[in-house]
This record gives C-alpha cells, structure tokens and sequence, in this order.
C-alpha cells in the first residue's frame, strides 16, 4: 500500500493518515464545493469513531449528514446545509429538529462569510472584512459577526472571526511522489481551507511521476501537507474532474434512506461500518459498484 | 407562435427567463432560477454571462445542474475561479448585474427566508440556510425571485430574515447603504409581482395566461395589491417551450 | 488594424485606446512583475503628452523611469523603485532628489501593502487589514498607514486603504476575438489592479479564435474590460512568457541612458517621441530590432 | 577539499549559502541572497524551497535572476501564484523559515535602511525602498542577511528604519509582537556577525579565512562587539567555488 517517498513518509495509508491526525474533539474541515468532496476520509472517521467533532464546511452535503447520524458532531458551522437539488439532509435535520441521536450546536454564517473566514485563516489574520449581514437575522443569532468602521471612510463593514481548523481534509486529483497535489476544476475553498490549518490530509486519486501541471495551476506542495492518502474514487458519489463524474443517482437514492432513523442506520452499519475502506465500500454498496465499473 | 399546451410550471420558468437581458451577468441560484436563466440563455440571451458561486464564470452548461457545482457548470465555463474570488471579487466587486435567486418564504417587500420554519432555536423545519443568498441579495445591481406563489411560501411576516429585499418599504433600502437596488420582480406560477416604486410593496402587475386574480390572492397570505394595470403575461412561444422540454429531456436522460 | 468582433468595439488600436481612456490628472496603475510590464501602452501615454497623472506600481520600472522623465507624473505610489539587477532609477532619483523636470509627491508603502491595496479594491472595500509596519518609519511618514484592532481578540493589526485606480493597464499574451484575455507565467497583481480600476486597456501579443486554456487560468472576461488591443512585443524589454524573453541587455543599457539629462531627452525625442508606435519603435531601437526579429 | 583560490565576494555568497539548510522553505530576496540561495541548492540543499515574491514557489532557475521575476523563476517553479498570495498566504501565514535579504545599511541591532541617505523629504540618495523586506523581516521565522561591510553601510544610527530586526535590543522584538524570531545572521565579505543571545546586538562571531578582527572593526561605524570565541569561516571548498563560478558563468552568457 505504501507508495512513493518512503523516507519523507507523507505518503500514507487513510486510515493511518485518519489514526495519527483526526483526534476526538478536534475542529475539523473537510471541503470541497460538489467537486472532490473527501468521502472516503469522512468514512474512515465514522470507522474509527471520532466523537465531539466541531465541523467546517460550507455546504455540509451527505456526508455530513453521515457523520451527523452516526453521532460524531458536537457542532456544525455552516452557511448551507441540503441535499443539492434532492432537498433536505435528514439526519441534520432530525439532529437539530428531534435531537437524534444527540443534539448539535450550530454556528451558522453566509457562503460569503465563510470564504472570507477562510481566506483569513490562510492569511494568518483573525477576522476578516466583508460588506455583508446588513439587516439579516443572521447577525442577529450569531454573536460572532460583528461591524466596524473603515479608519479612512468610516463606512461600516462586517468582520467574521477567521476559520483556523486543527485539520482540514480535502481530496484532489493526483499528487507525485513527493507528495506534491494538484487540484483543478471547481476550487471551492480548499486551499485556503488547508493553508488555515493546523494539520492537513489530502486524499488523491492517483500518485503520478510528474504532475504536469500549467504554471498557474492550483498546487499544494508538500511541506504545507501531514499526509497524502491514494485513495481511487475517494470523492465518490461526489466526483473529481478527469475522473468520474457525481453520481447524482445516489444523491437522489440517500434521500429515502436517510429519512428513517433505521433505514439510515442499517445501511452505514452495512456498507461503512461493514467495510473496511472505500474500495470495500465501492465494491459492496450496488450503486458504486456500477458505476466505478464502468 | 405561442404553445397551446404548457404546465404552469413551464409558465413560470418561460417568464422568469424573459427578464433576463442578453450581455447581463448573472449570478445563479440552483433549481428554478438555473432552470430560468439557462432558458434565457438557450433562448432570447446568448451572449448572457451565468456565474455560479462555486466558481465558474460564462457556464453554458448542457444540462441542468442538480447540484452549484456539477462538472458541466465546469467544463463549459469561460474560467473556474475559487469560490471566495467569486463573493470577494465578482460580487462584492459590484460586477454582477442580475442576482437570481429562489426563496422558501417571501414577504411583500421581496425579504426572504431560507433558514427556518418556526422558531430559530427550536425549528419546527430545519432550512438548508443562507447559502450565498444574503449578499447576493444585498450586492448583486438587482435582483430577480422565483418560486411557486403559495399561503405558506407568500406570507404577512417572515420567521427569519435570511436576505434582505426592500426591508419595511420606502427608502429602507437605501438608507441601510445596501450597495444594490434589490428586487425588482418576483415570478410565480401565477404571475409576476413587482415592487411599487414608492412603497416598494410588491404587487401584482402581470398575471399569466389562463390564472385569475383570485388565485393570486388566495395563495398570498397578506393582502395582495394590484398594479394600477395588470398585463397578462404573454404564453410561452413554440421555441421557448421546445428550449425548455429539451433542456429538462437532456437533464433527465443525464440523471437516469 | 482593427481585428476581431468590430460590433463589440472593445477591440481597437493602442493610440485610440489612449485617447479614450486615459486623461490628464487620473490616478494611473500600470502593473506587470517584471513579466508583461506594458511598455508599450506606456510610450503611447507620453507620445500623446498626458500630464499631472498620479501613478501607481508596486515596482516603478522602467517605464515609470521614462514617464517621470518626461513629467507625466504628478504623484508616485510604490514600493520599490530601482533597476531591477542594474541600480538605480535615475530618472526617478533626478525628480526626488532635485526636482527635475519638476518634484513629484511620494506615497511609499511596502510590496505587502500595495499587494492587499489592490486585492481590497478588486473586493470593493476601502482598505485592507495586513500583518506589517510595526516600528517601521514607513508609518511614520506614511499618514494612511494606520492601526485597528481585531474585534475579537483586541490583537492590533495595520490597515491601509484599498488602490482604485481611474484606470489600469496590463499587458498579457492573448486574446480571442471578443476580448477575453489570458495571462500565464508570473501573474503579480494585474488581475486585482484591473478589478480594482474604472476603465482598463489591455495589450496583448496576439488575438487568437480560441484561449484554449487549462480550467483555472487567469482569464479576465471581455465584459470588465474598456480596450483590448494587439500590441506585439508590446511588453518589451520586459517579457512575455511563451513569446519573447526579457531584454536584460536593455535594462542594462538603460543605466548611461537615463544617467544624463541630455542623453536621456534625446532618447525619448528620438525613440519614443519620434516613432508613431510599437512597431516603429522596435524597428528603429537598435537593441529591440536585433531582438525582436530573431 | 578547500579552493586554493577565491574573492572576498565568493567567501560571502559561500558562507551565506552554508546558513541556509536543507528542505528549508526560503523567501529570497533579489541580487546577493538569490546568489548564495541557488548556490545553497546547487549544493549542500537541494531540496530548499525558493520562493520569490513575484509568485514562483520551488523555482530552480539555472542562473541567477536580473530581477525577482525573471522567466527562468517562473518556468522552473513548482507553482506560480499572485504576488499578492505569497504575501498573504505563504510570508504572513507564517510558512516561510528564512528570510533572505540584502540592506544598504545596518545598525547594531540589524535593522535595516533600503529607503534614503540622508532626509526622507529631501535625501541625499533616494534608495529603491521597501519591497517585501518589511514584512519578511517581521514574518519569517528567522532572517539572514547578507551585505558588504563598510562603514557606509554598518552605521551607527539608520537615516531610515525600513525593516527591523531586534528594534533597540533584548526583548525589545518580542515586546513589539514581531510575529518572526529577526536576523540570526549577518554575513559580510569579512564575516559572521550574529546576535547577542540576551542583548541581541550584533558581534562578530566568525572572521572568514584571512581577514583579520581590524578590518572588521575598520569596517564598521559603532563599537563591535566580538563573540566570545571567534570562528574562522573555512574556505570555500573546490566543490563550492566551481558550483558558484559555473553559476555565474551561466549567467553571464545568458545576458551577454
């Protein structure tokens, strides 16, 4: 399994990546806009039982409402939290309507806000300015958004405290052997989302010779990373450009099995908790198998 | 040539698309309002710009996304920029002509709320939230609204204010420093309501072909005002229609 | 000399461009680092005779040199203003130190600085909180230098206000035929300062039926953009990455040019102000004619 | 093996590369700190990251750059990002070990003068200014500096304060809330120079080979201080001397 720079050991195994840096209680990130959403590392976090987890993200998508259901969360910022284009996230919403299986607190900010805090999190700063919040409710219910004025104009501006994870976990494209990744496509936050971190695991699809990447292409290099995890169809059902495309089959499939409690539970016994890593996974639950097959 | 035959669902995409100039930039929400520009753009306004939030500028994508972020928005797009570029430099920029948006609750003075049902503490339904909403809503130079007209979804008072439209009316707006003019219109299943130019009431000012002004009230839980004249919205024509079915046969065939 | 989508109209000739855009008195960005400097666009401005222009640039190069020389500035924001490798800017030095052809007004800021201005103006804020200038003089001397403090954690940070030129001009390797332009290589701040200005030219080597660039490039849309227009070579001596390389021969000439008053205005009489463009200009330059024909 | 043969300049950029470590992540400044940073990577570190404040991280230029944006850094590069992404990101985010910067003058304190000689309003000579020093000499974790001595140069009092280093001594950086530990080393055409552990003034801690404590202090305007034990920096050795030479002769044929 081991691959790559042996000697620099930043290539690693997911689960020895998720054992020596995901900690119970840990602010954590995982990011990823639609695009190279890191399912196959929130899986490993559900199997290894990571509790009292504060979660980042801006649009926490199914597998935060995984990770939800299993219990993992002890609080959740956000700015948007559905199943896109399907409807809700049940088991979010059982979390914060019902209390299942515990409750959660939630810190809830703007898309806007967000990408700002994280922006300021890469930068070293601790808040960031935005135009934003002006007369929403938002500001309201968060104590955390706050205003003031420019030292030159006087305008009134928000600030938002940045975000600065312990770790964040993002997946990519492809990395080379030292460990250098490559990401193209849709960005989202990702690499301010890992250069705001503490600790950082990128999964990738495949590690190659050489990146042959455009001199303007978004690269992390190594020394910014704690560890580089192959892991083919790591985003799965999310999709990574070049790849394989999002299945939105299952996206529209998790919505009846999310909506039960027991539907819900049965099928992460059986196909994450029943697995031993996402290739088992991908091989076990039918609709993977199909369409990575392919 | 107009369609004889149309859902009002097809009725209120066709009108939501038509407002949308060719050459404006658009920023678009998911689900109706993609449907409506991504018409417009197969229609009336090729050279419209679309820009989605997770970061590709000039989308032109073949079908519809299910999702903010899907590849296609990706690979037919001018450039994908990250995502804090776009609320940073594109929409904070103040280079976005046309905010696109839907909502789940709406008030008469265009202020949405996609947060929650009920209290914010303890929600009776749990939102998916404010998404890029507030400050799109807030910066974009104006904004358009789409979604069904319905008692539930047109209501006399929001349970929260996720996204500012004209707040209590009159010059709230303005006074608030608010850098866009906010909404200019609203398009339902049953017609298109725009804002008073005083007040900045919303009121009825065209009503689709076939839908009656009773309807209209029935489904608004405040008491709807009418426009001084109110227009009946043209049908969609042949093209538009055929644009439309295309668009939702490709889009299924891509999901099957 | 007119190219592409006539109907569109932001596809035009350099001297037009000029004409239209820029006026006696507007604050000015021409920004390139080292790569893509707009050299070009800059004699345009001094053959048409603008004065009283307040100009920015984080590296006041060359071209700066020549447009102080002649007194087109009225006003120079910068950073670092030197002959990059060679020594001084002696044209520049000339109007600190001795007021010739007339004094111009320093506003001095560091690299880090201008940088955030710039980024804060493409965001549409007026200022920009950065890590920097404790005990330096720069904020001594500086009066819009100033200090906030993070309304979360009281830490004092600096702020200084965003660069919104009237306008900017870049110059980049292409364009296609409606005016959407890609820059590659070292990229500095052109996009900011492009997004951060009201009216924006920029040359380019060559308008192309297709970008054909990798996803996440930098392309800025024909739509923020005043004037696009095909100036070949129209960077040189600086560089264009993938056409011609930097002259560094010229940079080097350049010293006992600009080194003597008399030297100097002859060269400018006889190479700028005596050539009706680019063209002309590299064809009777000695030292760009052998380069610029190889 | 040492060289038998080399130039008081060849010593400093040789002994300036030997400070720099390998897999080190290294902000470089233009001119002498490019020199003795290529050099440290064409030996004893070849996988020291070069970051140039034009964009390239990881460049690996064949020969030394004219300027901070030269080509051959671009092309070489692991990546290229804004300029002004390396200040936020990579200087300010605290991701950079060494700083490595060059001055025109220098105090006893290693605050650094890249502005004027003589009045800010009306200088004797007008420098190039500021650039990226300020914030590479606040941020980076450590910071090298390299120049020649003269009493020109080592002064003792700055006309200008443009980048700091340990501001009037002891824990006079830590106090301001300086996020970087400052300069941990001067190196000179004639030496060493490195802070008091407690005073954190400067004092010469190793002479290179042949130059004598005189020219040092010759050289210097204050009072220099010299460290308890005086090293002799060894020669370059063979090694060295031919990489540094190749380079320069690379070089020179690139611009001829």
């Amino acid at each position: 399994m081991r691959v790559g720079n042996i000697e620099d050991g930043r290539i690693m195994p997911l689960d020895e990546a998720v054992r020596r840096f995901v900690n119970d209680g840990d602010h954590l990130a995982l990011e990823g806009f639609t695009h190279l959403i890191p399912f196959a590392a929130g899986h490993e976090i559900i199997r290894q039982g990571r509790k009292n987890l504060t979660l980042y993200r801006m649009t926490p998508d199914l597998i935060y409402d995984q990770m939800i259901g299993m219990g993992c969360a002890k609080k959740l910022v956000f700015s948007w939290g559905g199943n896109p284009g399907v409807g809700s996230l049940h088991r979010f919403r059982d979390a914060v309507e019902r209390g299942w299986p515990h409750k959660i607190e939630l810190e809830e900010r703007s898309h806007a806000d967000l990408a700002n805090a994280y922006v300021a999190g890469a930068s070293n700063l601790p808040f960031a300015v935005m135009r934003g919040y002006v007369a929403s409710d938002l500001a309201t219910h968060n104590p955390r958004i706050a205003f003031i004025s420019c030292p030159f104009t006087g305008e009134k501006l928000a600030a938002v405290p940045a975000v600065r994870p312990d770790i964040t976990i993002i997946h990519a494209q492809k990395a080379d052997r030292r460990g250098n990744v490559l990401l193209k496509g849709i960005l989202g936050v990702q690499k301010e989302a890992v250069l705001a971190a503490k600790r950082t695991i990128v999964t990738v699809e495949e590690i190659v010779d050489e990146l042959s990447a455009p001199s303007n292409a978004c690269i992390l290099p190594h020394w910014v990373l704690s560890a580089v995890c192959p892991v083919r169809y790591g985003a799965w059902p999310s999709y990574a450009e070049g790849y394989y495309e999002r299945s939105n089959r299952f996206y529209q499939a998790w919505d009846p099995i999310s909506k039960d409690r027991e539907a819900f539970t049965s099928w992460m016994e059986e196909f994450v908790l029943g697995t031993t890593g996402c290739d088992e996974f991908l091989q076990k639950l039918p609709e993977a198998r199909d369409e990575v097959t392919a | 040539m107009f369609a004889n035959d149309f859902t009002s669902s097809e009725m209120m995409a066709v009108a939501a698309s038509r407002l949308l100039s060719d050459r404006a930039v658009c920023f678009v929400g998911i689900g109706l309002p993609s449907k409506a520009a991504n018409l417009a753009r197969l229609t009336h306004a090729p050279d419209v710009t679309l820009i989605y939030e997770s970061g590709p500028i000039g989308a032109k994508p073949d079908t519809l996304p299910l999702s903010i972020g899907d590849g296609d928005l990706s690979l037919t797009a001018d450039t994908v920029v990250p995502t804090h570029e776009i609320f940073r430099y594109w929409l904070q920029g103040g280079r976005i002509d046309v905010g696109f948006l839907g909502a789940a609750q709406i008030d008469r003075y265009a202020n949405i709320n996609t947060t929650v049902i009920g209290d914010y503490e303890s929600p009776k339904v749990r939102l998916p939230g404010a998404g890029g909403a507030p400050e799109i809503a807030a910066s974009a130079k104006e904004v358009l609204i789409v979604l069904k007209q319905s008692r539930a979804a047109f209501v006399e008072k929001l349970d929260f204010v996720t996204s500012v439209g004209h707040l209590d009316g009159g010059d709230a707006r303005i006074n608030a420093g608010l850098p866009g003019a906010g909404p200019t219109a609203v398009v339902t299943d049953i017609g298109i309501l725009t804002p008073d130019p005083i007040t900045r009431e919303l009121q009825l000012s065209s009503l689709h072909s076939g839908r009656t002004l009773d309807e209209a009230r029935d489904a608004t839980e405040w008491d709807l005002k009418l426009a001084d004249s109110i227009a009946e919205t043209p049908p969609p024509t042949e093209r538009e229609i055929s644009a439309l079915r295309d668009l939702e046969r490709r889009t299924a065939d891509r999901n099957r």
